[in-house]
Order: structure tokens, then sequence, then C-alpha cells
């Protein structure tokens, strides 16, 4: 043996999946998101997921440039954050926005870290919130979908007219009557809305192959929808004239990419299962207290990232007991 | 009685195609054996012979000192060449004998067994200890001390490991295959000898031939079989108490703790030989595998043969080599070379080819929570990691680290490809150096 | 009763006193590197931002107004921040050494903290009653704790990562800071506070 | 206007006799002398001198467990204002610097095994002693530096720890932290060393080392007396009167260096220009 050998600490077997092969199976389902909102938002919807694209990974290859670290975009991360942001924008998003959401989202919310799986926050909502608090019209100016052949009609977000008709005397019926959609058009995503938040029914379908593959779990889609149906539920009950059914919400809005991709990522949530389970029990009340009593019809992107802020807290009070510990006996 | 699953474990693929199936084949004598003073957990042995003399194959060379210790014996007859520092499979070079063999391989006189009734329970210990047995499962604990349970712990079963669960080795497999007699007879006397009547043989269901076996022979005893369904490390101590019995090792404590005593199938049948023919432990079983060797074997050698010797055995190298392991590729050694000789506790050669030792780059962590999953003990090990990195000895004690058994679940997962093992293990030598100190 | 448990909600969350009104920015910057030593901090803001108020809203009502001295407002609330302050730090650092170590130099400081001051103040200024004062203070105070908390995990987590030499220390804490008071927004309008 | 001055004054003397009667009940002991010592520390909690921080040791030298020379990077003047408080003589501590002895970096120095794992030298040391062929020489995965509280490590581009003659005082954690025991604690004074740490015969150190030391005995024949070869490996004696300097240029393989010519190849750390000894001379930051 000429050659040197390798030398390292065991184990000397590793699994198959890799950072970027995550990241990637994280794109991959999100093809079917991105295709309702090409489909229900046409050719502009395109632009804009591929100028955020762009921008995300431009934007982290020229941070980890300026900052004299070594090239990130082989892990596949900024492409996850440039899809995750554009399908979080309205399709009538100027260019320009879109593109300084994908500045915030990789500059502050990620790289100033120290790049991935150092951000506290999920970059692709600290852009929209950035976005949203900064240009307040034109993130909440919805064109309403039309299929394939966008006439960018403005409308609101059925959550948008059930804020509104509540705050003017209105009930559920007249602000549904107003969006003029039933939950099942909801459920396939013709609504006005973010582009990728539309098809629960393509959000579905791509959370299902991230579990298939592994990359999802259970808990924080389960313990964030769960604690909303139990929420709206609870309000639906006591008055169905001036609380939305649970179904309403779940179908509406941020909900369903909010629970199903937002909260699930990876960096910005806890890593032990009970603490992933208390992330979303809180993502769930905080956005049903936003819905229900807050100013802004929707709270799915703060309640998230307010649980972010949580994350390190939950951590260190959902450590794990060790096999074997004394508290821990009872368990077994 | 049903079987608990212990928490966390992962499933890697278990590459036992390569030996599985081949019969144990004996290994020729090598030109000289290199016997550590240092094939065990504790004191290193003593030289009780002048470089120079000629010794019988079993006779002792090295002389425990004391009681966490084990002796050495000449693993076939020949003359002691030198006592001088030879590369260990640890990495290090360390104090050995080393043995040129005469060729006849004449055992020593006087090496004489006994029967079933004939020894105390005192005897049998003593005997155990003076055939230099250790735990052969790679740990290699002297087994005499296992044996010794302090009076105040009440052992009440004997759990016998056939688990087996490190990918690539299938020594323990064979041995029961082909010599489960030995093994069961071996069994027998440790349940004698620490009084118990409940012993369990836990093996792993992806050795279903074994377990026929085994089962089958015993049939007439009161030995248990228990199929275990596969996950890694099934053969860890405290996960296979909790597998086969249900009953959970406090943290911190010893098998003794919950009355549970672990040997290893290998062991059993060492203690089998010591007792019925009087010999110590002179041979054990390997498998020497991997893609990167010609012809995979699973071998019966003589303690301290070169690995150099095991590998030109086995035909020799194929493709060029990236990485050679002494153990199993989870928990084993990785070696500079071929330099250093099997121990007691090698239970395992792994050659590997560019195929198979391609670490991935590492990265950042991504927190996905997965290496927390599997973790078998149940601590943090990224969140370990972390403050390893950064020595912040006092965050990784309170996070458990201490707990950690490194059979290498965590960084097995990792998808950023993170040595946490590594980085645990500095935290816990971190940790121990600092206790030793106050 | 709804009207006290708005005032709290509102004080906690919706107007928090840190991330909202930027009020004791000081302390949410010093005493926020650990969870511990936070927690201690916020505690001690809790008790002393709530006998402050309520100690200040018993001199504006009893001495201040009835002699007309309402411009002597300011001055006069100090006088009684601080004297409290001090006390509160003499008790910690009999009762608690390690507490008094780790708040260190940031007890005096609670003396000139503008969060203890301006509740107190704005209680006046809302004219709250005594109970509303005190939910007030004590919702303020526990909106304190609950973001120096917050912040002060977040920052245990950041100090972890690699964060680039320019950012590090206070500046990256800055940058934290302001997104968790972007996130903090969403809770606008949830009561009127 | 009266009544303002009489209402804030009585609210100050309520406030003040509340104070007193506080300050009296919850009275705790300090002894003023601890604030002082720990002021005239240099207030790094290096933890050179065994205690927790500058104030665990302002409090061991009460208590009469440290001595007033413990301080290594305070240094004399440390020692000798700690002495004045606590009403003792100052022995004024030798000062020492740490020196890597090693100039085995990658480009110089044979590698065993190609490693995979943490960048940290422990860790490596622990697999199979390492990757360099070398039993002695510096890993250079940086540990010492990581440890050393005044930046006075860098590593070379080419894996090799060098340590600043001036940014170094002598705290000697990077002594304990080395895995190798490379780095050396050597007099300030002293300004050549013989960079090599193997203990190996020349042959083997001509092996897998450029610039190792061969124990040719060149140097101790060109300056007796300033140096010793001890188990095949040359060292500056340095409590000799003679000068080791004229058998710097004699050393078949450039082990030997003079610290006033500059550092190890690869170092960005200015060579010194003044004479080293002129450090006590040069005004404290």
């Amino acid at each position: 043996m000429e050659h040197k050998l390798y030398l390292s600490s065991s184990p000397h077997l590793r699994a198959e999946d890799s950072t970027s092969r995550i990241m990637l199976d994280v794109s991959l389902s999100l093809l079917p998101a991105c295709g309702a909102a090409l489909w229900f938002f046409g050719l502009p919807a395109l632009w804009l997921i591929l100028l955020c694209i762009g921008g995300c990974l431009a934007f982290e290859a020229l941070c980890r440039r300026l900052m004299g670290q070594p090239q990130s975009l082989r892990d596949n991360s900024a492409l996850v954050t440039g899809l995750l942001l554009a399908l979080n924008l309205p399709p009538s998003l100027p260019w320009w926005m879109a593109l300084l959401g994908s500045a915030v989202a990789i500059g502050i919310g990620k790289q100033v870290y120290g790049g991935l799986g150092t951000n506290p926050f999920n970059p692709a909502l600290v852009a929209r919130v950035v976005l949203l608090i900064s240009f307040p019209v034109q993130m909440t100016r919805w064109s309403a979908p039309q299929g394939a052949r966008a006439d960018l009609l403005s409308s609101a977000t059925p959550l948008g007219e059930l804020k509104t008709a509540l705050m003017t005397g209105g009930t559920v019926e007249s602000a549904l009557a107003a969006t003029g959609g039933a939950l099942g058009d909801f459920f396939l995503g013709s609504m006005a809305g973010s582009m990728g938040e539309v098809s629960a029914l393509a959000l579905l379908a791509g959370a299902a192959y991230l579990f298939w593959r592994r990359v999802l779990t259970w808990q924080v889609p389960v313990a964030f929808l769960g604690s909303v149906v139990l929420i709206s539920g609870l309000f639906w009950l006591y008055d169905p004239a001036h609380y939305a059914s649970p179904l309403f919400h779940l179908l509406t809005g941020g909900m369903m990419l909010g629970a199903l991709y937002m909260a699930t990522d990876m960096v910005t949530s806890p890593v032990t299962g009970r603490g992933l389970i208390v992330f979303g029990l809180g993502c769930g009340l905080i956005t049903m207290a936003i819905r229900l009593f807050g100013s802004y019809p929707e709270g799915v992107s703060f309640a998230i990232l307010l649980m972010n802020a949580a994350t390190p807290l939950i951590d260190r009070f959902t450590r794990p007991r060790p096999f074997g510990s004394l508290s821990g006996k009872g368990r077994d | 009685m049903k079987s608990s699953a212990f928490s966390g474990g992962v499933h890697p693929q278990d590459f036992k195609q390569f030996t599985a199936s081949l019969a144990v084949e004996s290994c020729p004598l090598p030109e000289e054996l290199v016997l550590p003073l240092v094939m065990h957990i504790g004191a290193p042995a003593t030289p009780c012979v002048e470089v120079g003399s000629r010794v019988k194959k079993g006779q002792l060379i090295a002389a425990p000192k004391g009681f966490v210790s084990a002796g050495v014996h000449a693993s076939t007859s020949g003359e002691i060449r030198a006592i001088e520092p030879r590369m260990h499979v640890n990495g290090s070079r360390m104090q050995a004998m080393v043995l040129v063999p005469d060729g006849e391989d004449a055992w020593a006189d006087g090496l004489e067994g006994a029967g079933p009734n004939e020894l105390t329970g005192d005897d049998i210990r003593d005997r155990i200890r003076a055939a230099g047995i250790v735990g052969l499962g790679g740990a290699a604990f002297p087994t005499a001390v296992k044996l010794s349970p302090p009076e105040a712990k009440r052992i009440n079963t004997l759990i016998i490991n056939g688990v087996e669960c490190e990918p690539f080795l299938t020594a323990d497999h064979r041995l029961m295959l082909e010599e489960g007699e030995r093994v069961l007879d071996g069994i027998e006397i440790l349940r004698c000898l620490l009084g118990v009547d409940r012993a369990i043989l836990g093996i792993e269901d992806n050795k279903p031939d074994a377990i026929a076996h085994m089962d089958k022979l015993c049939r007439k005893s009161v030995v248990e079989v228990k199929a275990l369904p596969v996950r890694y490390p099934q053969g860890a101590e405290k996960q296979l108490i909790f597998a086969a019995c249900g009953r959970t090792v406090p943290s911190g404590g010893l098998p003794m703790d919950v009355g549970v005593v672990v040997q290893n199938v290998g062991t059993a049948a060492a203690v089998s030989d010591a007792i019925r023919k009087g010999r110590p432990l002179v041979e054990r079983i390997c498998t020497v595998s991997g893609p990167g060797l010609v012809r995979p074997a699973n071998l019966r050698i003589p303690i301290g043969a070169p690995l150099s010797h095991l590998v030109k055995v086995c035909g020799g190298l194929r493709g060029r080599t990236t990485k050679i392991l002494a153990g199993g590729p989870m928990m084993g050694m990785a070696q500079a070379g071929l330099e250093a000789s099997a121990t007691k506790g090698t239970s395992g050669l792994l050659i590997f080819d560019e195929t198979a030792a391609q670490l991935r780059p590492e990265g950042p962590c991504i927190r996905c929570g997965r290496c927390v999953s599997a973790c078998p003990m149940r601590i943090s090990p990224t969140t370990i990691a972390a403050y390893s990195r950064l020595d912040m000895i006092d965050a990784a004690e309170q996070n458990n680290a201490m707990d950690c058994i490194e059979c290498g679940c965590c960084s097995y997962i990792c998808p950023a490809g993170l040595p946490l093992v590594q980085s645990l293990r500095y935290a816990r030598g971190a940790i121990a150096a600092r206790r030793r100190r106050v | 009763m709804t009207e006290l448990l708005i005032i709290f909600v509102g004080a906690l969350l919706v107007n928090n006193v840190v991330l909202a009104r930027f009020l004791g920015i000081c302390p949410f910057l010093g005493v926020s590197k650990k969870v511990e030593t936070a927690l201690g901090m916020g505690m001690a803001v809790i008790f002393v931002m709530t006998v402050a108020s309520v100690v200040s809203w018993y001199v504006q009502y009893f001495i201040l107004n009835r002699f007309g001295l309402e411009y002597l407002q300011t001055i006069a609330f100090i006088l009684v921040i601080a004297a409290l302050v001090q006390m509160v730090e003499m008790v910690i650092q009999k009762v608690s050494p390690v507490l008094y170590q780790s708040l260190g130099i940031f007890l005096p400081l609670i003396t000139t903290n503008c969060a203890v001051l301006g509740i107190a103040v704005l209680s006046i200024q809302k004219e709250y009653g005594f109970l509303e004062t005190v939910i007030f203070s004590l919702g303020s105070a526990g909106g304190f704790t609950l973001a120096m908390v917050l912040f002060a995990g977040l920052r245990e987590r950041v100090d972890l990562g690699p964060v680039p030499a320019s950012f590090r220390g206070t500046a990256i804490a800055l940058v934290t800071g302001g997104l968790l008071s972007l996130a903090f927004m969403g809770f606008a309008g949830l009561v009127k506070g | 206007m009266l009544s303002a001055i009489l209402t804030l004054g009585l609210m100050g003397l309520l406030a003040a006799v509340a104070l007193g009667l506080a300050a009296r009940k919850f009275a705790v002991e300090t002894d003023p002398r601890e604030l002082a010592l720990v002021e005239v520390m240099p207030g790094a909690n290096c933890g050179a001198c065994g205690y927790p921080g500058c104030g665990g040791f302002a409090k061991a030298l009460l208590e009469g467990k440290a001595m007033a020379s413990d301080c290594s990077p305070g240094g004399k003047e440390v020692a000798e204002r700690v002495a004045h408080i606590l009403g003792v003589e100052a022995v004024a501590p030798e000062p020492e610097v740490a020196v890597v002895l090693c100039q085995g970096d990658n480009q110089k120095a044979r590698v065993k095994y190609l490693y995979q794992g943490l960048r940290d030298c422990v860790a490596a040391q622990a697999l199979a002693q390492g990757p360099k062929e070398c039993p002695g020489g510096c890993l250079g995965l940086g540990t010492c530096a990581r440890v050393c509280p005044f930046g006075a490590i860098e590593m070379t581009a080419e894996g090799l720890a060098v340590i600043s003659r001036r940014k170094c005082t002598g705290c000697r954690k990077c002594v304990g932290a080395c895995p190798r025991k490379v780095i050396a604690m050597t007099p300030l004074h002293a300004e050549v060393h013989v960079l090599c740490n193997s203990h190996d015969k020349g042959a083997a150190v001509r092996k897998y080392c450029d610039i190792g030391c061969i124990a040719c005995h060149i140097c101790a024949k060109t300056s007796p007396g300033a140096y010793r070869i001890d188990n095949f490996l040359a060292r500056v004696d340095y409590e000799a009167r003679q000068s080791p300097l004229e058998a710097v240029p004699k050393c078949p393989t450039r082990c030997i260096r003079d610290f006033t010519q500059g550092y190890p190849e690869g170092s960005r750390f200015a060579p010194p220009v003044v004479p080293l000894h002129a450090k006590d001379a040069a005004p404290s930051p």
C-alpha cells in the first residue's frame, strides 16, 4: 500500500440521506404547489418564482463571498428558501420587491448568523413579514385566481373578507358570499391568496411525498392543525354566525403552507419530538389568537416566527431524559 | 415473554452476506505472534517468562496484575523473541510479547478439564480468571470480574449476547451455528456459577438459522432463546438488557444493579473450553471481510496474529484500499496500516475500498433532530457536540454527555456528516479529566 | 374583569415594553447572554416595576396632585424608584449572592431603567386606577421578562454558531432583537391596548 | 415653591432613612482589598493562575492560597501591585513565553494517514496517535490557538502553530492543551530555540521530516556548552553563558531558529525589530 489510508472516528458507515438531498426533497415536494400557482395565477407566478429562486441563490453566493466563506449553493438550502419565499408572496408583487425579499431572507434571515443551520428565524418568513410591514398595500393586493388567463383582477382573500365583514358588523355567511367560493374551491386552490398557499391539495400531495421520504415528521403538522381545529371549533360551536368553521380556517390563508412547510423547517424548530409538539401547539394557539382577535387577518407567519423565537427555550425544557435516568424510569 | 424495544437506534445495511454462509476455517500460523500486555480493560499484565525462553501453547506468559486485569497465554508453542513496544490495534505502540512459533503447536502439559459437577463456584471463577478470559464481544472486560458481583447485588438473570448487531461481522453467528453445544455448555457453567435459573440468549432475527439451531439445542435446558427484531445497537449491554427482559439499567449504573449479568456467546464458548478442557483463551473467531478483500472469511485465529497475516490468508487486498478497521464498522477502530495484531477483543477485520469509505464532507448542523431520535441513550448529540466544539464542558456535562455509549447511531444518521461521536468522545474525555483533577 | 385582562394582555404582548415601546433596551441587551440571568433580571424588574408603579401612583395622587405639584412628577418618581432599587440591591446581595453576582452592574441600572419610570408615568397618563396600575405594571414587567427570556434563549443559540466576525456580539444581538420585535408586531390589534 | 421643596425634601429624607436602616440590616461583609485586587488584575480571566477568573484569584490571594506572582499574564507589574495591596514582599517571576518546538508543517512533514474528523488536535491524537508520522510534531489543527486567551497563536496556511512572543503572556494554557506536548515554556530572554520535538533517531526523522533535528551534534560542537543533545534531540541550554547564535546557520536541517530574525516560515506575525528583552520597557497598553 503506497497510498495513505483514511482514518476517522467511528462509525465508518453513514446513512444515505444528506443535507442537500433533504433540501432537494423539500424543493421537489413544492412542485405541485408551484404548478397550482401557475395554473391559478398564470405566467406572472412563474416569473416571480424564478426571480425569488434566482435572487436567493445570487444573494447566498454573494454573502458567502463577502464573508470569505466557502460557497454553499450545493446544499440546496437557498433553493428551498427562494421557493418558499415565492410561494409566500402575492402573485402581483412588483419584481423588485421580490428581489428585496430575497436579499432580506438570505442576508438578514440567514447569512448574518453564519449560514445554514444557525438562523433562529425562518428566512422566508422573515422576508415575508418584512415585506408585509414595509409594503402593506402591495403585499395584500391579491389577484383573483383566473386560471391561466390571468387578468389580475384585484380581490381579497377569504380571511380578509371575513375580517372586514366581522369588523363592519357582517357575519361569516356574508363574508363567504363575498368571496364567492365554496370550501371545495378553497381545497383545490381557487381563491385569492399568496401563490403557494391557495391549493391545499397540492400542498398535501407534496407533504405526503416528504412524509414518505421521512423528511417530514408528524408532530408539527398534527399539533399545529390539531390545535387550530380545536380552537376554531370551540368558537364555531359557540357562535357559528361570527366565527368561521374549523374547515374554513384549515383551508384558507397560509395555514397549510405554514403547518406543512414553514413551521416544519428543521433549522428553526425544536429537535426533540416533545419539543416539536409544543412548538406546533404554540403555532396553532398564536395563529388563532391573531386570526380571531388581531388586526391582521392572517397570523400564521407571525405565529411561526414567534415560536421560532421560543425554540431555544422549548429545546431547553424538552431536553430528553437519558435512558435509565432516575426520573425517566416511570416511562419505561 | 414479549420483548421490549429500546428507544432510538438505526438500521444500517448489514453487509453480512460476505461471510454469513462461510464455515469457520482455521488460520495457519503466522511467522510471529504479537501479544500485547493490554488486551483487556484494566491494568496491564506483567511478563512472567524471559526473552528467549521456549513456551508451549496455553502457557501463561504474562500474569494479571491486580483484580481487574487478565493474563496473557502463548497462543502456540515457540520462542519469546522480544518484549518491546509494538503497534496495538488502538493505534499507539504498546508493550507486547513477540512469540515466534516453532510450528509444532504443542499444548502445555497439565491442562486438564473437569466434569460437570467436580468444581465449586470459586474453582470455576478461578479457572476462568486463570484462563485469561475477557469479554469477546469487543469491550474485552475481564470475565471473572463480571462474574464476581458484590454480595449486595442479587443476580437473577444471565443474558447471553448473540445479537451481533454490527454490520459485516458474522463470527458469533457462525460460532452458534457450528459450535452451539460448546456455547450452551458455557452458558450452563455460567448459569450455575451465578446460581441463577434464568438465562436468555438474545439473537437478532436476521440469523434465523442460528435461532433455529440454538432453539433446538436449548430445548432441554432452561436457556430461553429470544429472537430480537433487528436494530442497531441491540448488542449494547443496556439496550440488550432492556430488549431481552425489559429492565432499565440506571444511568451511570451497571447491569448488576438490575440483577443481570451479560456475557457474549464467544465468551461462553471460551468458558466451556477453560472448564471442560482446561484450555486458556488462545484463539477466537474473527470475521475478515469487506469489499476490499479478495476472499472474505470467518477465521479461527490465534490471539496475536498480525492483521497483515489475516489479510494474506484471505487472499490479499483488492482494489484501492481506503480504510482498514479492527472491529465492526460502527464502533471499530480505523487503522493506519496492517502493522497491528489481533487481540482478544478483535471480532473483525474489515477492509474498505473506495466504494465504502467515502465519508460525506462535513456540513453545518441543520437541526433535523435525527441524532436525537436515533440516540439509544436518549441524549441530544447535536447539542453536546455544539458545546464540545466551544469547549463548554460544563454545559456538555449538564446535557448528560457522560451517558453516551459511543454506539455511533448519531454520526451514522447525520445528514450533515458531522463527526458527532468524536465530539462526544472529546467532551467525555474533558469531563473525565476534570473529574480526576477535582 | 375583562377590562383588567385586556390591560394585562395589552401590556404583556401587544404593547410589549421592550419590543413595541422600545423601553429598557439597556438591560435587554446587557443581561441577556444567559437565560438564567435574564430570568433573574426579569424577576427583579417585575418586583421593582410593580412596587415602583404602585408607590408612584400613591405619590402622584396623594402628594403631587394634592399639593398641585404635578410638574414634579418626573423628579419625584425618579427619587422613589432610585431608593427602591437601592433597597432591592441590598436585599438581593444579602439573600442571594449568586443572583447578585450575575446581575452585577445591571441592578443599579434598574435605577435609571427607562422602562420602570416609563411604566409608572404611563399608568398615570392613562389615568388608571390603583388595581389597573398594578395589573398594567405586572403585565408590562411580565412582557419585559418574556422578551428578555426569549431573547436570551435566542442569543445563547446564536452564540453557538459561526456568526461572521463583524457581526459578533452586540451587532447580531440587535439584528435578532429587531427580528423578534418584528414577530411581536403580529400581536398588533389583538386587544385595544 | 416652598411646598415643592418641602415635599421633595421630605420624600428624600424618608427614602434616606429607609435606605440607612436597610443598609444596616442587610449589610454584607466584603473585604475592601478584594475589590482593589481585582482592579489591578489584567482582567483577562484566563485562568492561568488556576483559579476561576481574576475574581477567583483575588479571593485565593486573600485566603492565602495563591502567591502574588501566580498571575503570569500580569507579570512583574501586577505581582508588585498585588504584593503592595497585601502588604507582602513581591517575588518577581522569571518572565516566560511559550514556543512551539516544531516547524514541520504540511509541506515539510509527512503524514501517516488522511485524517477526517474534528478539527481538533486532541481528537485527532486519539486516532492512532495523530495523523503525522512524527510522534512529537505539531498536528496543526489549532487547539492551542483556540484556547489562547490573548490571540497570541496563529495557524499558518500549511498547518503549523506559531506563537507571537510579543502577545504571549506565559499563561501556559496552550502547554496544557497541546496533546503532543510540543509547546514549551522558555525564558523570555532566550531567542534561539531548537524547533523540533522528535526523540527519534536521525535516520527516522529524515524519513518523515525535512526540518527535524537529526542529532548530528554540529550545534554542540559549534557552540560548545550552549546546546545539549538529549536522547537524539538537541536542546538549547537556556541557563548557559555561551551564546547559541553561532550554531544557527550551521544546522544542516535548519531546525535551530533565531527568533530575532523572524518566525517560522508561513507566519504572518511581523518579526520582532527590537530585541525581545525590551518588552518590559515597552509601554504597556
